[in-house]
């Protein structure tokens, strides 16, 4: 997996190409509100700290009371207008956040470069596969979940992409990997 | 470096991914109270040393305000609980009585309530 | 008092340094003084001391729980400037300052009062005005301060490197009379001053209740018995407000740990005191030859003097910044003080509900510099049951009327 | 002379020779040596000087207790001051030198204080140089500091790389000697997530020097075995050449693992900061030997016994022919036993105490070796190496009894736990007599945040003297270390070692007992700090006798081995010279780090560029390209203003501002905060919020609305624009968007919590673009924004309509008192809108402004700036916001603080314009006008002070804002500015310098 110089060269960074992303508040211990927002999207109500996917869509566990669906960019003014009309007789707040953030994907020795950032515990035990942990990577905040035990997305701020972009390569590529995670 | 279990994402948070608040559980006084009860709800704060109710909010996590009920010699933590409670709840006095017998706090949350 | 010298050193080598008495007496506590000071650091000291230089008043003991500058005295970044913003922070901060330059005399112990100059940067455009305005009202207030620019910064400490990738130096606030001291040194001379008045400073003595009648204090009990007194001083940092408690009152002061570390010693490179509020570090290398660092303070209550990291990794950083050639240099002790902090971040010196009994705490990060000014102050208001000058600004009231003497709009964190 | 033995050395490859350089010398090594063992190999025994009197220094230990042996490594971007050389591997081509002399190791000018130390005691220094005052800071200081310090520090930026990396593990093993890999081994076996840790580059600790065979085995393979073993793991990680340098509250243990210091590569990753969080720690850190105080026991050449052995066995070179051995514990016998196994001559072992019984004395016996009791070392002959030593008896006042000749003495006072980590984070230590040591009190563990014990201390750092023992206590500990993190199970195989009978150690670290006082002086307690037993005896004297005191004013175990070698010693010298027992002296307290870290190391990836995060625009890019001058903002970098040729920044600035006026220009604003608060409590929550009443303001209108604390102090301010009855977005400044959000979600989850608001920061989803000035609608308008007209988008208003091909909200809302619309659009689109709005008005003439220019126009129209006019101190009265303050509300943040009965918190300062009488004068920011006709102190008052200040392109003059007393009742009159360089009278005018009817905006 590493090379001479002991550093991994089997690991990938890509910054995606923008997706749709919708912020949803409600409160979602009302299973009325859950339902709607399940029957709208198609994705299955991610339990607290998960992410849910379901063709195409996805549905990640932002806080108690907020929700981030990731869908196809060209869907999210009628999921914005959907989402609104069936949630219009509770409280609730539905905005397309699709540039707030950017989205990258890393291949490799995932669980080592997120360690290198991350104070949160990023073990098999302690972030298990499509988990959603928001928390910070290098000096930003950060969420981040695991598709396979080997590639893991990464969302940052739109305004510091270059600066994770930095960050995650220095991670990736630095000689003498700790081989800690991934060994 | 501290470690605090989010209530709410029931996640153990690090220090670095959180803020500290303050003193929990103080009472907003506003135009109606008088000067004296203003300046304490302003700046009269416990300083133990020892069980010391305070806010936190897992701001590079769920971003939501917590409690949690620590010594602030040993750093033991002996709850943390969501931020929408007016007092300590019972049970958290308990858990705290349970570990150090006599220790203020439950005075001391006495003392604020009869204000 | 046996005095220092140069001549005596000479005449004690001679004979095996066997004349050198104790730099203090440890008598056992009188049943009764006429003042009694709580808390033998610096501030505590330094009230006595002036209660006996400025007062005639020599009947004094002064109580410590644990061993005489043990406190914040001895855990500090030993920093001293008067280059303040408001006026009431400047009277009282330069006060001290003077003090410091005479101290070495005045106490006939070398306390290493260095006036190397204090560098304040300026890392952008909001912290070029701040400092701006700064050296505005120093100039009225006849601080030698001045505004310069990242060349005259250049030549006064070389190795700051100036145009940083992320933030660069836009300028500095030079203060040439700021400097440092020997903080153990300040300490024990005034220690070895007020014995050598006949004051009694008495270690391991922890006070334990304020006795009062009609609520005028008439002693305190200690672990090593009742002392009664006339007027009782607390000094005592972060717990004076526990010592209120005893007393009945409280005070609004909470105690939050400040970072400090020290390098191993190198060979002098850096003559000058540099503060960096942007990034939170600042840093002065001892006569030792040890990098001396202050961080900032954790944001939550805490009396545990442990070190923690999370702000020495933020100062270090900052510093490797600043300097980048210290990047191969090592820590070699980390430590965290225990600081009282105010809600405007300004100390009190102030009468209390009980007569004849007063505090003097709430210094927060900025305790060391003030300690002669601040004995001075509240020697006064012992004495005269009413503040002078200098403490008056710094009373309980003006929390309740939105007094406030607030330093932290001068800069992003204060030392 | 010391030698590299023809045979013998485990740790080193005879078969790779290194060279490297000690002061210009070439040397041979092999590969497995420190630098410090390939010193000794070349009868390199001067090593440095020490600190205070320069007196020479040779090697005194073999690990990172090592005082004397301090080193400069290294060239140019990779020089290293203050290198332990026995913790330095060495590698081919090493460059070192020797520090804290001049002009050469060899002669040292400085020695000169070593002439003259009866002159400079401990604390010397508070008792002169304090005449004449200025002479202190001009000689006396300069002087001082020129000879203290030890290394040069680099003079390059360093050419390394670091990085952290954040482990969960259940269990953390500090220490790979035989107790840590059993206790390792043991949690593996039970399923453990295991990290086991090891300073030196070698497994196994001291037990294959000290120890023939371990379990029936040759202690080697034993160690080879368990590795083998543990490496075969995948749930377990093995890190040696690193130390754990601290433990944190909650258990954070903190470890620098020297990746490739030991063979320094371009491009190679220099050192890896491990911040680790156990379940649980097991500290198995062993013990470090302590010396014995006779006299000139610092002479180059003397040397702790365990070292001594382990230069023969561990990397076959020898400490000299002849070795005196001088202990007062069994385990100085091992070294005689090495050295003569080794061929050396060991001429005498002479112990302190009275005649004692112990196997290893019978194996000593039984090689043939002198053992004398009840004797000692009276001092040792040689300056620069050791000649000879004196033998006295112990008990007497140190009259010689005979000389012996010998090249190397090896001491051995007893062994102290290294019990640092255990104190780091609360663990207390009890004082054991019998051990002459303080060791962990296993009652009072350090506690983790449920209030258990967060560490177990296994082996010698328990106090156990033998191996035995040792593995009994490691195994023990890994059970109730397994036990507490659930994974408890079979009680794990004991190892049985061969038997050892230790008879007591004394608790005499002083030869002899009754020295004189004369000769006290001579005795070396801290090595590098040149601390005596007159200096501890001058410290008690003069009261200096609590241990923190003592400490502090002869700097004993200050040094930067922190007293590793020097503390326990001199405790106990100073608790007999009070008739106290050591414990009541009280131990000063251990501080992280264990051993001294690399400041780069803790910085790690936070460097250069790395530093801090910056926050950039969707524009950011064209910015770039088009010679933005940054200036920082928060966390974002904005264009100060746009260089365009070879004009400064004044003229660019000034070119800028007339674009606005005289045509239109272009902003981009989008770092400014843009919060979404919605919900049917959302207009009651806003005025709660804002000092204004939002709930009032009708959809489809902005109002600009102010922030304050609960003090009623000015907070923030910005434009809200309400989007529908139940949504609103509120602006807010750039630097202050995330505070803002996070104060109404502190209100929103604290405060109020049934209220029904949700709020949302959108500062990111958002590019926001200014275009302003008289052609700004003409230029919207050509790219098809409809209606923009007066009448149907007026001042204050926004709409959501078409502009050149994005959907855009418009807000028609001004800082530059222009004719002025925001354009926001999704940050994705930024970039073109922006390009769009750009190509639109370039027939206008229009300029793209910074963030200077924006406040150039700003003042001339008296608008305040956070942060500038505002404090954190200042009202909103005071700067003549009243308007802004609604008087029919209830309640709102902050009223309650401005009505204070006894309030002082609104002072008579006043925003005014100042407008200097000499048009072109400067007003720098901070001037001030003093009076002392009303001064409190012994300097003047201040009674005006300048807030912003600028040169107005379009009035052709200096302009000022400034906080002035009773401004409003003052207009017209002129003050008097006093500045260091002069004085400059300015006339008291209204703020608003420029259209003062307000024409433009609503043009």
């Amino acid at each position: 997996m590493t090379d001479r110089t002991g550093a991994r060269r089997d690991n990938h960074i890509r910054l995606l190409t923008p997706r749709g992303m919708l912020m949803i508040r409600a409160d979602l211990q009302d299973p009325k509100v859950a339902g709607t927002i399940v029957h709208t999207l198609a994705v299955a109500m991610p339990e607290a700290r998960r992410i849910d996917a379901n063709d195409g869509r996805e549905l990640a566990w932002m806080a108690p009371d907020e929700l981030l669906a990731f869908v196809p960019i060209e869907e999210v003014d009628e999921m914005v207008h959907q989402l609104q009309n069936t949630l219009a007789d509770t409280h609730h707040l539905v905005v397309d956040v699709s540039s707030m953030r950017k989205e990258f994907e890393i291949v490799g020795a995932v669980r080592d470069i997120l360690a290198k950032g991350t104070p949160s515990d990023v073990s098999p035990g302690g972030l298990k596969i499509r988990e959603f942990r928001r928390s910070r990577l290098g000096q930003l905040a950060a969420a981040f979940w695991l598709t396979e035990n080997e590639s893991a997305h990464i969302l940052c701020r739109r305004s510091e992409t270059d600066f994770m972009q930095r960050w995650l390569h220095a991670a990736a590529f630095t000689q003498n990997a700790p081989q800690f995670y991934h060994c | 470096m501290l470690r605090l279990k989010c209530p709410y994402c029931q996640l153990d948070a690090d220090e670095t991914e959180l803020s500290p608040g303050g003193e929990a559980h103080i009472r907003r006084r506003a135009v109606d109270s008088t000067d004296a009860e203003f300046t304490d709800y302003l700046f009269r704060r416990r300083n133990p040393q020892d069980v010391h109710v305070e806010r936190w909010r897992h701001s590079f996590g769920c971003g939501k305000w917590f409690i949690v009920a620590r010594c602030t010699l040993t750093q033991e933590v002996f709850a943390t609980y969501k931020a929408q409670c007016e007092h300590v709840p019972k049970s958290v006095l308990d858990a705290i009585d349970a570990r150090r017998s006599g220790s203020g706090l439950r005075k001391a949350v006495q003392g604020r309530k009869n204000q | 008092m046996q005095r220092y010298s140069s001549i005596r050193l000479l005449r004690e080598a001679l004979r095996g340094h066997s004349g050198w008495e104790q730099a203090w007496n440890t008598p056992d506590p009188r049943p009764q003084y006429d003042y009694i000071i709580i808390g033998a650091g610096g501030h505590g000291l330094a009230t006595a001391y002036y209660l006996g230089k400025n007062h005639a008043i020599s009947n004094v003991a002064i109580l410590e729980k644990g061993w005489l500058g043990g406190g914040n005295t001895g855990r500090n970044t030993t920093i001293i400037r008067s280059n303040y913003l408001h006026d009431e922070s400047v009277a009282i901060y330069e006060k001290s300052r003077q003090l410091y330059e005479s101290m070495s005399e005045d106490l006939n112990m070398n306390v290493m009062f260095s006036p190397r100059g204090v560098l304040t940067l300026a890392q952008n455009h909001h912290e070029v005005h701040c400092l701006m305005r700064i050296a505005g009202s120093n100039f009225r207030q006849g601080i030698d301060t001045e505004f310069i620019t990242p060349s005259r910064i250049s030549e006064i400490c070389p190795s700051i490197c100036i145009d940083g990738p992320r933030y660069p130096v836009r300028g500095a606030l030079w203060h040439p009379q700021g400097g440092t001291a020997r903080h153990d040194a300040v300490a024990w001379g005034y220690a070895r001053a007020c014995s050598a008045m006949g004051m009694h400073v008495i270690e391991d003595c922890e006070v334990t209740g304020i006795l009062q009648s009609e609520s005028r204090v008439t002693g305190v009990t200690t672990t090593r018995g009742a002392i009664h007194c006339n007027k009782l001083g607390i000094v005592a940092a972060g717990y004076t407000g526990k010592l209120a408690e005893m007393a009945g009152f409280e005070l609004p002061i909470e105690s939050v740990s400040l970072q400090a570390l020290v390098s191993e010693p190198v060979k002098p490179f850096l003559d000058v005191v540099v503060m960096a509020n942007t990034v939170h570090g600042y840093v002065s290398q001892s006569d030792k030859g040890e990098l001396v660092i202050g961080g900032g303070t954790d944001g939550y209550n805490n009396f545990s003097q442990r070190g923690s990291f999370t702000h020495i990794e933020e100062s270090i950083s900052a510093l490797v910044e600043m300097f980048p050639m210290i990047s191969r240099l090592r820590i070699l002790r980390q430590w965290g003080g225990i600081v009282d902090m105010t809600a405007d971040r300004s100390p009190i010196i102030s009468k209390t509900p009980v007569k004849n009994l007063y505090v003097d705490c709430g210094w927060g990060t900025g305790g060391f510099k003030a300690i002669p000014g601040s004995g001075w102050a509240m020697a006064e208001l012992m004495v005269n049951d009413a503040p002078g000058l200098l403490a008056a600004p710094f009373d309980l009231q003006r929390f309740s009327q939105g007094r406030f003497v607030d330093e932290r709009v001068a800069a992003g964190v204060a030392h | 002379m010391s030698t590299r033995l023809v045979k013998g050395g485990r740790l080193i490859n005879r078969r790779r020779r290194l060279g490297f350089q000690f002061n210009g010398h070439s040397f041979l090594g092999y590969e497995g040596d420190s630098l410090a063992s390939a010193l000794l190999a070349n009868d390199q025994i001067l090593v440095g000087r020490s600190f205070k009197f320069h007196r020479p220094r040779g090697l005194v230990a073999s690990g990172p207790e090592e005082s004397n042996g301090l080193v400069t490594v290294g060239e140019g971007g990779l020089v290293e001051p203050n290198c332990v050389a026995t913790m330095k591997e060495l590698h081919d081509g090493m460059k070192a030198s020797s520090q804290n002399h001049f002009p050469s190791l060899e002669f040292d000018i400085g020695a000169v204080a070593g002439l003259a130390a009866r002159l400079l005691p401990a604390g010397f220094y508070y008792k002169t140089f304090m005449q004449p005052r200025s002479l202190w800071k001009r000689l006396y200081e300069p002087a001082l500091r020129h000879a203290a310090g030890l290394g040069k520090a680099p003079r390059h930026r360093d050419s390394s790389d670091y990085e952290h990396f954040h482990a969960h593990v259940d269990l953390l093993v500090v220490g790979g000697g035989a107790a840590g890999l059993l206790a390792a081994q043991a949690a593996a076996e039970r399923g453990a997530q295991v990290l086991i840790v090891e300073q030196m580059p070698f497994w196994g600790g001291r037990s294959a020097v000290d120890h023939a065979m371990i379990d029936g085995i040759d202690s080697n393979n034993w160690i080879a075995q368990y590795v083998k073993s543990l490496e075969a793991y995948n749930s377990v990680h093995m890190l040696n050449r690193t130390t754990l340098f601290g433990v944190y509250d909650h258990g954070l243990a903190l470890a620098v693992e020297r990746v490739s210091d030991h063979r320094p590569e371009k491009g190679a990753l220099r050192q890896r900061i491990w911040r680790i969080r156990p379940r649980q720690i097991i500290l198995a850190t062993g013990a470090i030997e302590r010396p014995i105080c006779f006299q000139q026991n610092d002479t180059p050449g003397v040397m702790l016994a365990s070292a001594a052995r382990d230069y023969v066995k561990n990397y076959g070179v020898s400490p000299g022919d002849r070795t005196v051995i001088a202990v007062n514990n069994d385990d100085g016998y091992r070294t005689a036993l090495a050295l003569s196994e080794a061929g050396l001559e060991v001429p005498a072992v002479l112990d302190s105490r009275p005649r004692v019984e112990s196997e290893l004395l019978e194996d000593v016996h039984s090689k043939g070796i002198h053992v004398e009791f009840g004797r000692a070392v009276a001092a040792v002959q040689g300056g620069k190496r050791v000649t000879h030593a004196q033998v006295c008896t112990q008990m007497g006042e140190g009259s010689v009894l005979r000389e012996i000749a010998c090249d190397s003495v090896s001491m051995s006072g007893g062994w102290s736990p290294v019990v640092h980590l255990w104190s780091h984070c609360g663990g207390k230590l009890v004082w054991d007599p019998t051990l002459v040591a303080f060791r962990p009190d296993l009652d009072f563990p350090p506690i983790n945040s449920a209030g258990h014990a967060m560490a177990y201390t296994a082996g010698a750092v328990s106090g156990c003297p033998t191996l035995q023992q040792a593995l009994e206590d490691a195994a023990m500990a890994t059970e109730m270390a397994l036990e507490s993190i659930g994974l408890g199970g079979r009680s794990i195989k004991r190892i049985t070692c061969q038997a050892e009978s230790f008879s007591e150690p004394s608790s005499d670290c002083l030869s002899p007992s009754g020295i004189q006082a004369s000769a006290r002086d001579k005795i070396w307690v801290d090595f590098q700090n040149d601390v005596r037993v007159s200096d501890l005896d001058l410290a008690v004297q003069e009261n200096y006798a609590g241990s923190e005191h003592a400490k502090r004013y002869t700097t004993l175990g200050m040094a930067t081995d922190q007293g590793k070698l020097s503390n326990i010693n001199g405790l106990m010298i100073m608790a007999r010279n009070r008739g106290i027992e050591p414990h009541e002296a009280g131990v000063t307290t251990f501080r992280p780090p264990y051993t001294a870290v690399t400041f780069g190391a803790i910085a790690g990836d936070r460097r250069g560029p790395m530093f801090k995060p910056v926050r950039k625009t969707p524009i950011d890019q064209w910015h770039e390209d088009n010679g933005a001058f940054w200036d920082l903002v928060g966390d974002w970098r904005r264009p100060y203003c746009y260089l365009k040729g070879n004009e400064g920044m004044t003229r660019a600035v000034e070119r800028e501002t007339l674009g606005v006026r005289r045509s239109a220009g272009l902003l981009d604003a989008s770092t400014l905060g843009k919060m979404t608060v919605s919900g049917p409590d959302a207009g009651r929550f806003l005025d709660m919020i804002y000092t204004s009443q939002m709930s009032e303001l009708a959809v489809g209108r902005c109002r600009y609305g102010l922030i304050c604390d609960e003090n009623g102090f000015l907070m923030d301010d910005g434009v809200i624009a309400r989007i529908s009855e139940t949504s609103f977005v509120c602006h807010t400044t750039s630097s202050q968007a995330g505070l803002v959000h996070g104060w109404m979600e502190d209100w929103l989850q604290c405060e109020w919590p049934d209220w029904q608001v949700y709020t949302a920061d959108l500062t990111e989803q958002i590019a926001q673009i200014v275009i302003a000035g008289p052609k700004a609608r003409a230029i919207l308008e050509k790219l098809g924004a409809e209606s923009i007209s007066n009448e149907a988008l007026p001042h204050m208003a926004w709409s959501d309509q078409l502009v050149g091909s994005h959907k855009a909200r418009i807000y028609r809302i001004s800082y530059s008192g222009e004719l002025s619309y925001e354009i926001a659009v999704p940050a994705a689109e930024g970039m073109d809108m922006w390009m769009q709005l750009q190509d639109a008005g370039q027939e206008f003439g229009l300029e793209v402004y910074g963030t200077e220019a924006m406040h150039v126009l700003r003042a001339e129209k008296g608008y305040i700036l956070i942060g500038q006019e505002s404090d954190g101190t200042i009202t909103p009265q005071e700067l003549g916001l009243d308007w802004a303050i609604s008087r029919n509300k209830a309640d709102f943040l902050g009223k309650r603080g401005q009505r204070r009965q006894l309030s002082n918190n609104i002072s008579n300062l006043r925003l005014v314009g100042l407008e200097t009488v000499d048009a072109n004068a400067a007003l720098p920011v901070g001037a001030q006008v003093s009076s002392v006709t009303q001064s409190t102190y012994d300097f003047p008052h201040c009674t005006a002070r300048v807030t912003s200040s600028y040169h107005s392109p379009v009035l052709n003059r200096r302009i000022a804002l400034g906080l002035v007393e009773n401004g409003f009742r003052r207009m017209g009159e002129i003050i008097h500015f006093t500045m260091d360089d002069g004085e400059v009278a300015a006339r008291i005018v209204s703020p608003v310098f420029y259209d003062p009817e307000g024409r433009q905006i609503h043009d």
